[in-house]
């Protein structure tokens, strides 16, 4: 571990970076969507051709995180013309280099002005695809780092806090919980060890988000645990990332060394008595640990089974201390909190909604990708003006928000507004940012089968509920389906939707109903349709047995 | 007007059966009150147009078994599930534990592994009934008015039960009445 | 140390540590273990260790963390049971993970899933009777984005159809 | 300890200041069903059966581990957490083979006996038939999966009292069994200490003195007692 590190130090290290900035930067997005489509080959080949062309002094070849329209990928833009190419191979990089001393490169483009782009306000996303994730110099150049300072040395941290609080920033793991109370009740609570948990166990099929913000800027992260550790009286932080996303745990991995090398995190941050390290504990494959308890009984090296609240983890949480966990976006807001005030964040967005969200866009949609979007933007915003619609000419259907906790709203209603309490309103969550775009050919009943089995098959199976309630709710499903069902069924289905929603011990089973819930509500003629007349049943349901009884 | 009463033999033991006869003299006042138009213990071939209340015994295990439990549920008013096997399956439904195509390994446990003579299956088309895939408790297949759980039920219960039921008050049984096994 | 296990047991925990003495593998094991000065907490760090370097986690293995750690053999193998990621069981030469995740089920991983089911005679979980080929099915590995997805040997590949898995895992297999 | 104040049913008692709305309750005579809380050992709240209303609370609590609070008003029985409960039963009893007719407990179970209780005449839901085995390796004592109910009374009490750790749970949801040590025969345990506090936990026919056959097994819950109050409370009186 390096010296302690003074404001100066910080501030030379950026200057040395910008003084070292070439004139032209060539972004080769190095996300695990791109990657997946060898965007690493087409790093190297471009290095090679800047070298071919003798062009190392003027061109750097930045390999950077997520560019968000991952659809397209690999994606690489070149700077300062801001030309974006898609769909780039090995073999396009002598011909993009190229087109850097004019002429036009014979590669596919797209347009960095399309509202895909342009209705983005990047707060968590600002440097994703402009720093480079695996160089913390690449962050500090972005004035990162001086937040933490600030905080550290000019604020107390019941100050941090009241600032969090004045921000308005709302959890941003689905239920919404406000940030700064919940930092309040933490720094509060009495006890000389405390700890902050960052969950990075994104388990919702279909959300992205907080995997590309760790791939692209995992400092933002740090950074912001930190400040959140000093404003709580932390000393320890975990993170807590799924096995699934071996790229972010080696780039948070890296970005823990390199801060602490350079005495960003440890003991004494920043000549102040502050200490604080941060260890990453790996997932191993359980829904259920993104429910807060059951992730620290995970981090305690336990099964990941959720236990009753109260306790909160605020008072009593990881091996029995009181204990913040917030989400990766929800830490990834934190260091632009500090650095342009909470005035500025709480101009953002609505009145109870503050600041951007991060979306996954994804199903049948043309342009599926990250967005960022004030809150409050409309859903019909996203999906028609950004996302580009349904593909092929078709019709969008519904919109699947937060999961398998969350529910799908339909067509009709895509002018609501996306914010914590509109999307409540309709039946669905705000979730962690999940996204999934339907068409005509989505079969509403699948879809809320598909939901259940994946809450069936993670149930921790602890409470009875939530455990022989979601095989019970996933059976009828499937009878609904196979056409076996009659209407006593699906009585017996709404039953046990509120039965289970109501009596589980944790989210998981609370919330497991929600997408049968909300599919429903808004398209209950798809379940109807595939009932069966009740030969057999009570009076009144329509079977051929009211004529042949006795009066 | 005498209530049209009827009791069925499913899949059981008759273990019901005998506990409505422990009824005793009981049976005398049911008598004047009930005509018994069909039962194991009567000899009527053909389940009646027109019946008030049926008491089901046994579970639903054989086509037989389902045949005629829908065309008993085209015929009665008011049926009464009888005893644990036809409540919740119990022992008969044992052996849709062993899954899907159990019938043929139950056959083969009971008439050939188990014979102490001439081993062979029972299968003659039309006069011995097919096994269904799975045991049934009789809700499963039809609706049902009123349970009455035991194993078999007490002659207390199906006393209670049965004299509620003609007294013309809706029939509930209360706490250790309820009891299964 | 050996106090709470039982006879039968405890001679199979001398001849596992008899065996560990001459394999490097418990080795770098154990190393792993000190560096969480043994740790109750850090099961699961372990377990993960652990699967990496023997592939899957036997009872012996699980036998020999429990006895390291000092934890109760019961709680071990609660905890590797309860994540779908541990496996107990030997995994084939080569793996193939179908993303069944809501992206990838709507855009037809459901499809890319059957065909490999029913081309290589192997549902999810399990491994092709030749050893080569575990197939299995992932929660969502959040490549929504190139939906649907489908891991071959940790490498994950964007749009994939029937047809484009069935001639990457073919390839693999003894016909 | 500070008491607190509180109605209950429309009773209004004082608890000690910690205790649960549970131990509150038994003050006030009002009988909170449960199954996975045993006197002794830590609660978890899984059965979900003892939850009740909490006025100005918008979610159901579980009174075994809710503490008393000043001014709080409890509904421990409606019609809402009646129904509620029967489904929580019934959903028991079409989870695993709950036979009552051939089982040891039959007469002595707290499950059959909450079941009838909360007036369970049938079960509406299909019921499962897993195939689930029993482990009759032990010299003293069975275990039939099939009637488990997983409350983990026995996990905790083999934990939290004898300290052996012997049993635990493994795998998860539907799937999820109680084991012994490394999911291995119980009679080939020696972490067992063939205490048998187990069996006395077992509030099913799910574990079981061997020999015993339908409707003999008898718990007595009282040794438990017993032993906790001995080892907590070093007071050797014998529970009544």
């Amino acid at each position: 571990m390096g010296d302690a590190m003074i404001l100066s130090d910080l501030t030379q290290i950026k200057a040395r970076e910008l003084a070292a900035r070439k004139k032209v930067v060539l972004r080769v997005c190095l996300a695990a969507g791109c990657m997946s489509s060898e965007s690493k080959g087409v790093k190297e080949r471009l290095e090679q051709a800047v070298a071919e062309a003798g062009l190392q002094e003027e061109v750097e070849v930045r390999g950077v995180g997520c560019m968000k329209l991952c659809c397209e990928g690999p994606l690489v833009q070149a700077d300062p013309e801001n030309a974006l190419y898609i769909k780039v191979t090995a073999q396009n990089a002598p011909s993009i280099v190229a087109a850097l001393k004019g002429g036009k490169a014979e590669v596919a483009r797209t347009d960095p002005d399309a509202p895909f782009f342009k209705r983005q306000l990047g707060i968590v996303l600002a440097n994703s695809g402009i720093v480079d994730p695996e160089r913390i110099e690449s962050y500090i150049a972005l004035d990162g780092y001086q937040a933490l300072h600030e905080v550290l040395h000019e604020m107390t941290p019941k100050e941090v806090v009241d600032a969090m609080v004045a921000s308005g920033l709302r959890g941003r793991g689905g239920a919404g919980f406000p940030t700064g109370l919940k930092w309040g009740t933490v720094a509060k609570s009495p006890g000389a060890k405390k700890y902050v948990i960052c969950n990075a166990d994104e388990g919702d099929p279909g959300a992205f988000m907080d995997r590309s913000v760790l791939e692209s800027d995992p400092h933002a992260v740090l950074e912001g645990m930190a400040i959140a550790a000093y404003a709580v009286g932390a000393d320890q932080g975990f993170i807590y990332v799924r096995a699934e996303y071996p790229l972010a745990i080696a780039r948070l991995q890296n970005a823990i060394k390199q801060a602490k090398q350079l005495g960003l995190l440890g003991s004494g941050v920043f000549e102040s008595p502050f200490n604080f390290n941060i260890d990453i504990r790996i997932g191993a494959g359980a829904f259920v640990c993104g429910e807060e308890t059951a992730l620290m009984a995970s981090v305690e090296g336990k099964r990941g089974t959720p236990r009753p609240r109260p306790p909160f983890p605020a008072e009593s949480g990881l091996f029995g201390c009181p204990t913040l966990i917030n989400n990766v976006e929800t830490f990834a807001n934190v260091p632009a909190i500090y650095r342009n005030g909470a005035e500025w964040f709480a101009g953002i967005g609505t009145e109870k909604s503050k600041g951007t969200k991060v979306f996954a866009l994804a199903g049948k949609i043309k342009n599926t990708g990250l967005i960022e979007v004030p809150m409050g933007t409309p859903l019909r915003v996203i999906v028609e003006e950004m996302g580009g619609g349904a593909p092929d000419g078709g019709r969008i259907k519904a919109v699947q928000t937060g999961g398998p906790s969350g529910g799908c709203i339909p067509a009709q209603h895509l002018d609501t507004p996306v914010d914590y309490e509109s999307l409540g309103k309709l039946g669905s969550i705000m979730g962690s940012g999940g996204m999934i775009v339907m068409d005509e050919s989505t079969k509403m009943v699948d879809v809320a089968r598909f939901f259940m089995e994946f809450c069936m098959d993670e149930s921790c199976g602890k409470c009875i509920p939530c455990r022989a309630g979601t095989v019970q709710m996933h059976n009828l499903l499937e009878k609904i389906l196979q056409r076996k069902a009659t209407v006593r069924d699906l009585l017996k289905l709404e039953e046990l939707c509120d039965m289970v929603k109501h009596t589980s011990l944790c989210g998981l089973g609370q919330t497991a109903p929600n997408p049968t819930l909300s599919t429903l509500r808004f398209f209950r003629n798809e379940y109807e349709e595939l009932l069966q007349p009740d030969k057999f049943g009570p009076p009144g349901n329509g079977g051929p047995r009211e004529s042949a009884r006795t009066p | 007007m005498k209530v049209r009463l009827a009791t069925v033999w499913f899949g059981g033991c008759s273990g019901c059966h005998m506990s409505f006869l422990d009824l005793d003299e009981f049976l005398i006042d049911l008598a004047e009150k009930i005509e018994l138009v069909y039962s194991p213990v009567v000899d009527t071939k053909e389940y009646p147009e027109g019946v008030d209340v049926c008491l089901i015994e046994g579970a639903i295990c054989n086509e037989d078994n389902l045949e005629l439990l829908q065309k008993i549920r085209q015929r009665t008013r008011v049926l009464v599930s009888f005893g644990d096997c036809a409540v919740t399956g119990n022992v008969p439904a044992i052996r849709n534990q062993l899954g899907l195509g159990n019938e043929e390994s139950v056959l083969q446990r009971a008439y050939i592994e188990n014979a102490q003579h001439n081993p062979s299956l029972p299968r003659e088309d039309g006069i011995v009934p097919p096994l269904l895939p799975r045991v049934m408790p009789v809700h499963e297949v039809v609706h049902v008015e009123h349970y009455l759980p035991g194993c078999p039920p007490p002659a207390e219960r199906i006393k209670a039960l049965v004299s509620q039921m003609l007294s013309g008050v809706e029939p509930k049984l209360e706490g250790a009445a309820l009891k299964f096994g | 140390m050996l106090a709470t296990h039982s006879t039968s047991q405890r001679r199979r925990l001398q001849a596992v540590l008899e065996h560990a003495s001459g394999d490097k593998r418990f080795k770098i094991l154990e190393a792993h273990m000190k560096k969480f000065q043994f740790r109750h907490d850090a099961l699961i760090e372990i377990l993960h260790k652990a699967q990496e370097l023997f592939g899957y986690l036997e009872d012996d293995l699980l036998l020999f963390i429990s006895c390291k750690l000092k934890l109760p053999a019961s709680r071990v193998y609660g905890v590797a049971t309860f994540y779908h990621f541990f496996t107990l069981k030997p995994q084939g030469a080569h793996t193939c993970v179908v993303c069944m995740g809501t992206a990838c089920y709507v855009k037809g991983a459901n499809k890319v899933l059957a065909a490999i089911q029913e081309d290589l005679k192997v549902k999810p979980g399990e491994t092709t009777a030749d050893g080569q080929l575990s197939l299995l099915t992932a929660r969502c590995i959040g490549a929504c984005g190139i939906a649907p997805a489908v891991v071959y040997d940790g490498t994950v590949t964007p749009r994939q159809t029937a047809e484009s898995a069935l001639e990457q895992v073919r390839k693999w297999v003894t016909p | 300890m500070a008491a607190k104040t509180l109605t209950i049913d429309g009773k209004p008692i004082s608890a000690e200041e910690g205790a649960t709305i549970l131990q509150a309750s038994e003050e006030a005579g009002a009988k909170i069903p449960t199954l996975c809380h045993l006197d002794g050992v830590y609660d978890v709240g899984a059965c979900r059966l003892c939850l009740v209303e909490v006025t100005g609370v918008p979610k159901l609590l579980p009174a075994c581990t809710t503490t008393v609070a000043e001014g709080m008003d409890v509904k421990t029985d409606s019609e809402r957490l009646r129904r509620y409960r029967r489904m929580i039963l019934e959903l028991l009893f079409a989870e695993r083979n709950h036979v009552c007719a051939v089982c040891v407990s039959n007469g002595h179970c707290e499950l059959q006996t909450l079941a009838y209780n909360h007036g369970m005449d049938h079960v509406r839901y299909d019921y499962l038939f897993p195939k689930w085995g029993v482990d009759n390796t032990h010299p003293l004592f069975g275990m039939d999966h099939n009637r488990c109910i997983l409350c983990t009374r026995c996990v905790r009490v083999c934990w939290h009292i004898e300290g052996a750790g012997t049993k635990n749970v493994s795998g998860r949801g539907a799937q999820a069994r109680i084991i012994t040590d490394l999911n291995i025969p119980w009679g080939e345990s020696d972490s067992c200490t063939r205490c048998g506090k187990c069996v006395q936990a077992c509030p099913t026919g799910a574990l079981s003195h061997k020999g015993s056959t339908v409707g003999e097994m008898e718990r007595d819950r009282g040794k438990l007692e017993f032993i906790v109050l001995a080892r907590e409370k070093k007071q050797w009186v014998t529970a009544d």
